[in-house]
């Protein structure tokens, strides 16, 4: 990264000190994150982090741009009215794997068929981190945890077949020990306008090691993959779990687009004016 | 007799134009310079079933939909049936001829008029009925028919000769009442003079028109009865404004946008009934904890749970006050009529702006729904506040949860400078979270004590005299026939006072308790079982009232609150002693 | 029908007349449902319909088995619930797209990867009902509607494709209108061990009265369709959104199974014998 | 001095033992005969951060954490800064020779130890620093060390020689305080032979050993601090029953499927903390109203919204007896202790199922959390309810919500015959829609007036006088700290007496306005700002309280309460006339 990118990224970084474990993903995609911010020279007066409750949710505080700390699951309709109140800002948000997909996971499809202009990165580490290591939507079945001591019954949710089948306008995945591309996903993904979703593998050092093995089944997606392709997209998100890259990409038009257009081919209303559609008299002379 | 105003009643089917028949009427009346206040009830059945429409229409202003029916319109049998016992005594049914079969008692005051043939023969189909009803209508209380005319042929400005058909139905009705029906029927004196334009608005439609003046220009909603033509009305409106309506996947995703949108600089609203105002719980807490304005309508319906959605009721107040884990503020706010909707609704803004605090109004189904005539509101007269913002730009200090001598803090907004981050954390005025035991305690303070000049400023309205033997303390939409109530026991002999209160949370208990010092009792008559508001009228205050409870659906009928009064709270001696006590219930049918 | 079949169908009619509008579709569904019942041969009293809220939602009471009438958006839970609390009860969820995939859309992927063994009839009429009329999560876009008089801004969720996301262990499509091929999915999605969907196209001629539209539109589901081939259900979800049949169907161990082995596996506990666990001291002499 | 009780806390930071240190200690101290109350507090951050474990060691059983710390064990500086202030006046610290320095005032009591150079001596490993702490405490306080080697042994049996190792340590640590320490520190009287069997159980461990023993079968919730060690306790164990614990994608579905699972005939029930008690809100409304029994505990932390997750408060009262819009009975109940968990989940199950309604427990964070020594309780002296099915078989007129004179109706379960539908739309007795408004107001007066039996019968518990200078009203696990404040004030010449409702919604409102006629004036201490439960004691029984509130996320000492009895509300001349009002709130610091 050159020097001036780097001055630039650390210009994200606000004075709080992330209360995360030694070693925690969050801390790779955090990183990741400023330069993303950097390298498309984001103003942090007109950037917006949204968040739910959880580990990764404490995202917004260690970054300089404004925040919304919200409640857990909440993000994404919270991060839709900042865009829709004013469509200049650039809107991230951010969270858990329980966040999103347990508790906020009926927010989901409608954020992506929306297709509302934010950018959503989840920090996936297939756990519970904040309270304590229970299993999340995301993890394996059979997984021992403290809620599930004799194993997982549950089959995990594939995430990004989830948000392909939601036509999701962009689908990516990416891992916060593989910084480079997560910073180019997170670009490519708030560059492009409409709903964008990065599925960030960042394991919990706490209660779901998974760094190494993670690690080592990472791997870019090929080449030749057609991100353009809705049903292919779908086919590699089940055969490839753990390819890195933008599975899934169809540009179209955005919620907020279509809000301003909207807006724009009204005639200007007044209270008045419409007030005199519910006249019933006149004053007339006593 | 010639009477200052009369009850009229249309019933039938769905489908037979009862709805219809009665909004034209009601806008005819109002067009010709009356006042008008409606009611009506709602089948079951999504389409078809039992329905029924009644208006009030008066010579002078009118406050309630009335004690009992003065003119009932009967479509079917089912439609006798079922309203006939609500007749006034000297009250008059006309039925149809062909399909209503009277019971014998009711014979005396009942008159049969085949509506169909009528129809069928002026107007050539006896899909007409309705307006030979409403003909019918303006005849016999002697209302002229000009404005209704132009009103039909406007409707029907594109539907060939159909005006012109339903014109004759209308005549045709009317003709009949003046040549074929009893004199003794009362009528309605003339319409006087307009000193003052008015508008014919339903509660939504007030508080929609409100919300736009104040300053609206985000809204998000779920569908839910009787809120979603809130949703509805806006949808079509607010792009006019620079704004939008936006219909989320549910009540959370409404409130969480709304919050959302307001972060961002914007005024914001959205509107629900309980079940919405349940799912909400959760981030009013997050709105009174981040101090984000927040504007939440709550069309109150019959509960619990589903309960009877068509019906009405004033029985979240416990919710909308003490609803949510922990201790959020907010504030909660009723208006007591379709003026007060468009009033109430901007004061809600301009308390959530002022204070940065949620609220909540709540408005109920019969308010909601029903049309009244009002004096047309000028939006010049009602003020509108805009939230603290920091001055100038800010750079590196700025403190969003600044702990300043009257609890406000400054709000800085996205693109204005003062980068923050909002949360639901406790936190240090930066907005960093803390949990330090002091801190939170001067937090709480903070956000509690910020609202104390609302306790001290809100509006209340008083009627009757400083002194009086009862006192009605009430919320929200039975003001009308409370104030109606009191006139009717002045008529008696009693001299009855009211106090509504518009801001039930903070409650402005001084100005109530000076209040109260001139009444020698004090009832509550509010739409519950529980007695919500005289519990937080005893808890917040220490007065001790009589809670006069009724859930039947239904809104109270000024003789109900009056018969209560002459008859359970009228003193019996001169000693001016009563009884005391905290507890005193009572259930009105 | 067989005379006998009809008999037995007519038995799980209730007394309670529908509210139903003339020509809605719903009861179209109702009437297959009784003779999958019948031809099922379930019994009533082991039988639980459990709804939300909403036109479709009032389903419950229009037949003599046990029914729970919820709020809205919740039934899936509540299924679960029942079937774990008793597994030998047929459990069949019901309601509208409203209830299913807008306020209850959160319910429906961890209903389905759990694989709890209910069926989820859904009578899609792409609008709400008894709200009279507004937009649903499968709504048309440009759709105009009581909530959208300028024509709808969201792109319809596919739900088909949703299931078959969520790996639905059994993902069909019937009609109200093609009642043999609606009766015969309800009998294989209840005969299917674990979670069952069917999307059951079922117009609303009060507020939006496509029956002619979908009655030409719909067609059987082609014979080659393989619905063993998730990624292929899922090409054919996109593809042929108006066909009816089996899309996807991959039996595999239920929620309620996996629980009965659990508790098969576990030692029978008393809570004398855990409170021996926490004991500090026994009782000593003075 | 010889004392009947010790407070000691040690404190450092996590992952240096502090948290294991305390557990040992306290097992080891409860195991040598001693009773034992913990008392912890919890960083902000995930791993890491300074942390606190606090334990009062009794000879006799002791009810509350302790008012000050009478011997401190620093593990750092930062320790040592954060706790020296609540020291006791006579108390001892005992800090970390290597990394503390001791503030001059504090010099004289203060004795520095190198812990880890003693571990590393003792036991090859400065990890077995706090080892060597507890060591110190046994040595100091006078406790035997023989159980603690075992439990160690225990513990380790399976890692080599770390057990060996650890016990070394602690030997040193003894040894050490024996030979080097001041004599003048407090020791703790001998441990007493035990009349009883004695249990050592957290809140949250009582609450679902008493589940089980009601009966539970089915649970399901969703993770949140400070109930999710109820989830995880009961996945291990219920399958052993018969049942299943099932971690559910929210609140929302835990509530919904319990509700399912209690209608196919299971006792079912959910745990969560404040923010998940918000989002039920609309199914505890259902469960209302449909009548299906339900457990729900709330283990209180501090709000509002995220507020403080892992401090303690109990601000959710207003939301348990009011949330939820529309009106729903339901009962609401808290437990005073962890003895009394056990006591109030049994009743809690034995409420829903007999009253067919939803119940809310209300612990908290201090009482789900702490561990204390009770009696063993004994399953076969709790009694268990089951609710009233239909008699026999049922066929054709089976009316599920048959208006009984007690408004019970017999509850039929799938499989069972009597097939209905479960609803939360007003219904007719067999549980057909219906919107009469007298079906309504019949429906509504079975729902609430079934209760009426709990408000008579409810258990409350009473200590002191009848007649005293000052009542404590009091909920929940402020209980302990206001008998310990009794005895404190009638040091002072005070008399002081205590009650405490388990049920407090419906308020047995009778027997506490009989036991307040005896007081000269009464206090309701509570954890919140709002003063919630003065606020609903005023308006259920009419009665005068003060009201004492503290929210600094930390329990109440006995000392706190005592101070305001002795300061505030002490009579300062014989009249015996109180000064009345509504308001008098207090904060304590
Ligand atoms: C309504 C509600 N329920 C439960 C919680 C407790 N809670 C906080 S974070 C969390 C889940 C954390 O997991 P995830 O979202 O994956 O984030 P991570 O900590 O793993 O980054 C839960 C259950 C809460 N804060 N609010
Ligand atoms: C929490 C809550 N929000 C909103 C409503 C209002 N409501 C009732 S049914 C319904 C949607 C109906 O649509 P759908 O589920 O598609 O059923 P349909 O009527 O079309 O069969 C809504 C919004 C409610 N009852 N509860
Ligand atoms: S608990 Fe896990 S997710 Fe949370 S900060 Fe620690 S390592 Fe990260
Ligand atoms: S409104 Fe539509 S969905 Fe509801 S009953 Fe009528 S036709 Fe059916
Ligand atoms: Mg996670
Ligand atoms: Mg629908």
């Amino acid at each position: 990264m050159a020097d001036d990118l780097k001055i630039k990224a650390n210009a994200f970084k606000s004075d709080l000190r992330p209360i995360w474990c030694p070693g925690c993903g969050d801390f790779g995609v955090l990183a990741a994150a400023y330069r993303a911010f950097a390298e498309l020279g984001l103003d942090p007066d007109r950037t917006v982090i949204v968040s739910g409750i959880g580990c990764s949710s404490r995202f917004p505080g260690f970054v300089t741009t404004y925040g919304f700390h919200g409640v857990h699951g909440r993000a994404l309709p919270t991060a839709m009215g900042v865009k829709l109140a004013n469509p200049e800002l650039d809107v991230i948000a951010v969270g858990g794997d329980g966040d999103g997909f347990a508790i906020g996971g009926g927010h989901f499809p409608h954020a992506a068929r929306r297709n509302v202009d934010i950018t959503y990165v989840m920090m996936n580490n297939q756990i519970y981190g904040l309270t304590k290591g229970q299993v999340s939507p995301t993890s394996l079945q059979e997984q021992k945890s403290p809620s599930t001591p004799f194993g997982n019954v549950e089959e995990p949710l594939n995430v990004l077949a989830t948000a392909v089948a939601a036509d999701c306008s962009f689908v990516a995945q990416g891992a916060s020990f593989r910084s480079k591309e997560l910073t180019e996903l997170i670009v490519e993904g708030i560059r492009q306008p409409g709903f964008s979703f990065i599925d960030a593998f960042s394991p919990c050092t706490a209660f779901n090691n998974t760094t190494q093995e993670w690690k080592e089944g990472a791997h870019t997606l090929p080449a030749e993959h057609d991100a353009t392709d809705r049903a292919g997209a779908f086919a590699t998100a089940l055969a490839d779990p753990m390819a890195i890259g933008i599975f899934y990409r169809r540009p179209r038009p955005t919620l907020d687009g279509r809000v301003l257009a909207m807006q724009e081919a009204a005639e200007p209303g007044s209270v008045d004016e419409l007030l005199d559609g519910f006249a019933v008299a006149e004053k007339t002379a006593a | 007799m010639i009477r200052d105003d009369i009850t009229v009643r249309l019933a039938g089917e769905s489908g037979e134009g009862v709805i219809s028949g009665g909004d034209i009427l009601t806008t005819g009346a109002a067009r010709t310079g009356y006042w008008a206040l409606t009611f009506r009830t709602y089948p079951a059945e999504i389409k078809g079933g039992p329905c029924m429409y009644q208006v009030r229409v008066g010579v002078n202003e009118v406050h309630s939909q009335g004690n009992a029916v003065d003119l009932l319109l009967c479509f079917n049998q089912e439609a006798f049936d079922l309203h006939h016992h609500e007749l006034a005594p000297d009250g008059h049914i006309v039925c149809d001829a062909e399909s209503v079969k009277v019971t014998p008692a009711f014979e005396s005051r009942c008159s049969e008029v085949p509506l169909g043939a009528l129809a069928q023969e002026a107007g050539g189909s006896r899909r007409g009925k309705n307006m030979v009803a409403v003909g019918l209508v303006c005849g016999l209380l002697g209302i002229d028919t000009h404005k209704i005319e132009q009103m039909i042929l406007k409707r029907y400005a594109h539907k060939g000769d159909v005006g012109e058909a339903n014109i004759r139905s209308l005549l045709a009705g009317a003709g009949h009442a003046r040549s074929q029906l009893p004199e003794g029927v009362h009528r309605l004196g003339p319409a006087t003079a307009q000193e003052e334009e008015r508008v014919l608005l339903s509660g939504n439609q007030a508080i929609c028109l409100g919300a736009l003046h104040a300053g609206l220009t985000y809204y998000a909603g779920y569908p839910i009865t009787p809120a979603s033509d809130i949703l509805e009305w806006l949808a079509g409106r607010l792009p006019r404004f620079g704004g939008a309506a936006i219909q989320t996947e549910d009540e959370i995703a409404a409130l969480a946008s709304v919050l959302g949108a307001s972060f961002a600089g914007k005024k914001a609203m959205t509107a629900t009934s309980g079940p919405g105002l349940s799912l909400m719980a959760e981030l009013v807490g997050l709105a009174g904890m981040a101090e984000i304005p927040a504007v939440i309508v709550d069309a109150q319906r019959s509960g619990p749970s589903t309960g009877m959605p068509t019906k009405t009721e004033q029985s979240d107040l416990n919710h909308a006050l003490y609803g949510g884990h922990g201790e959020a503020p907010r504030v909660v706010m009723a208006p007591t009529s379709v003026a007060d909707c468009f009033t109430v609704i901007v004061e809600s803004f301009n308390a959530a702006e002022r204070y940065q605090v949620p609220v909540i109004m709540l408005s109920d189904q019969s308010l909601s729904h029903r049309l009244e005539t009002v004096h047309r509101p000028d939006p010049a007269e009602h003020e509108v506040v805009e939230r603290l913002r920091p001055h100038g730009t800010v750079n590196g200090d700025y403190n969003r949860y600044e702990i300043s001598a009257d609890g406000i803090s400054a709000m800085a907004v996205p693109g204005g400078g003062g980068a923050y981050v909002s949360t639901g954390i406790e936190h240090d005025e930066a907005g960093n979270p803390h949990y330090e035991p002091e801190l939170h305690e001067a937090m709480m303070a903070k956000r509690f004590g910020k609202l104390d000049p609302l306790m001290r400023e809100s509006r209340i309205s008083f009627s009757g005299p400083d002194r009086a033997d009862v006192g009605i303390l009430g919320w929200g939409s039975t003001e009308g026939a409370a104030i109606e109530a009191a006139a009717i026991c002045l008529d008696q002999g009693v001299k009855v006072s009211t106090c509504y209160p518009r801001v039930l949370g903070p409650l402005p208990v001084d100005r109530i308790g000076r209040w109260a010092r001139g009444m020698d009792r004090i009832i509550v008559p509010e739409l519950n079982v529980t007695g919500q508001f005289a519990r937080v009228v005893r808890a917040d205050t220490g007065l001790t009232v009589d809670s006069i409870t009724k859930a039947t659906g239904l809104p109270f009928t000024a003789r109900q609150i009056a018969d209560y009064v002459t008859d359970e709270v009228r003193p019996q001696d001169d000693s001016g002693v009563w009884e005391a006590g905290v507890t005193g219930e009572a259930r009105v049918g």
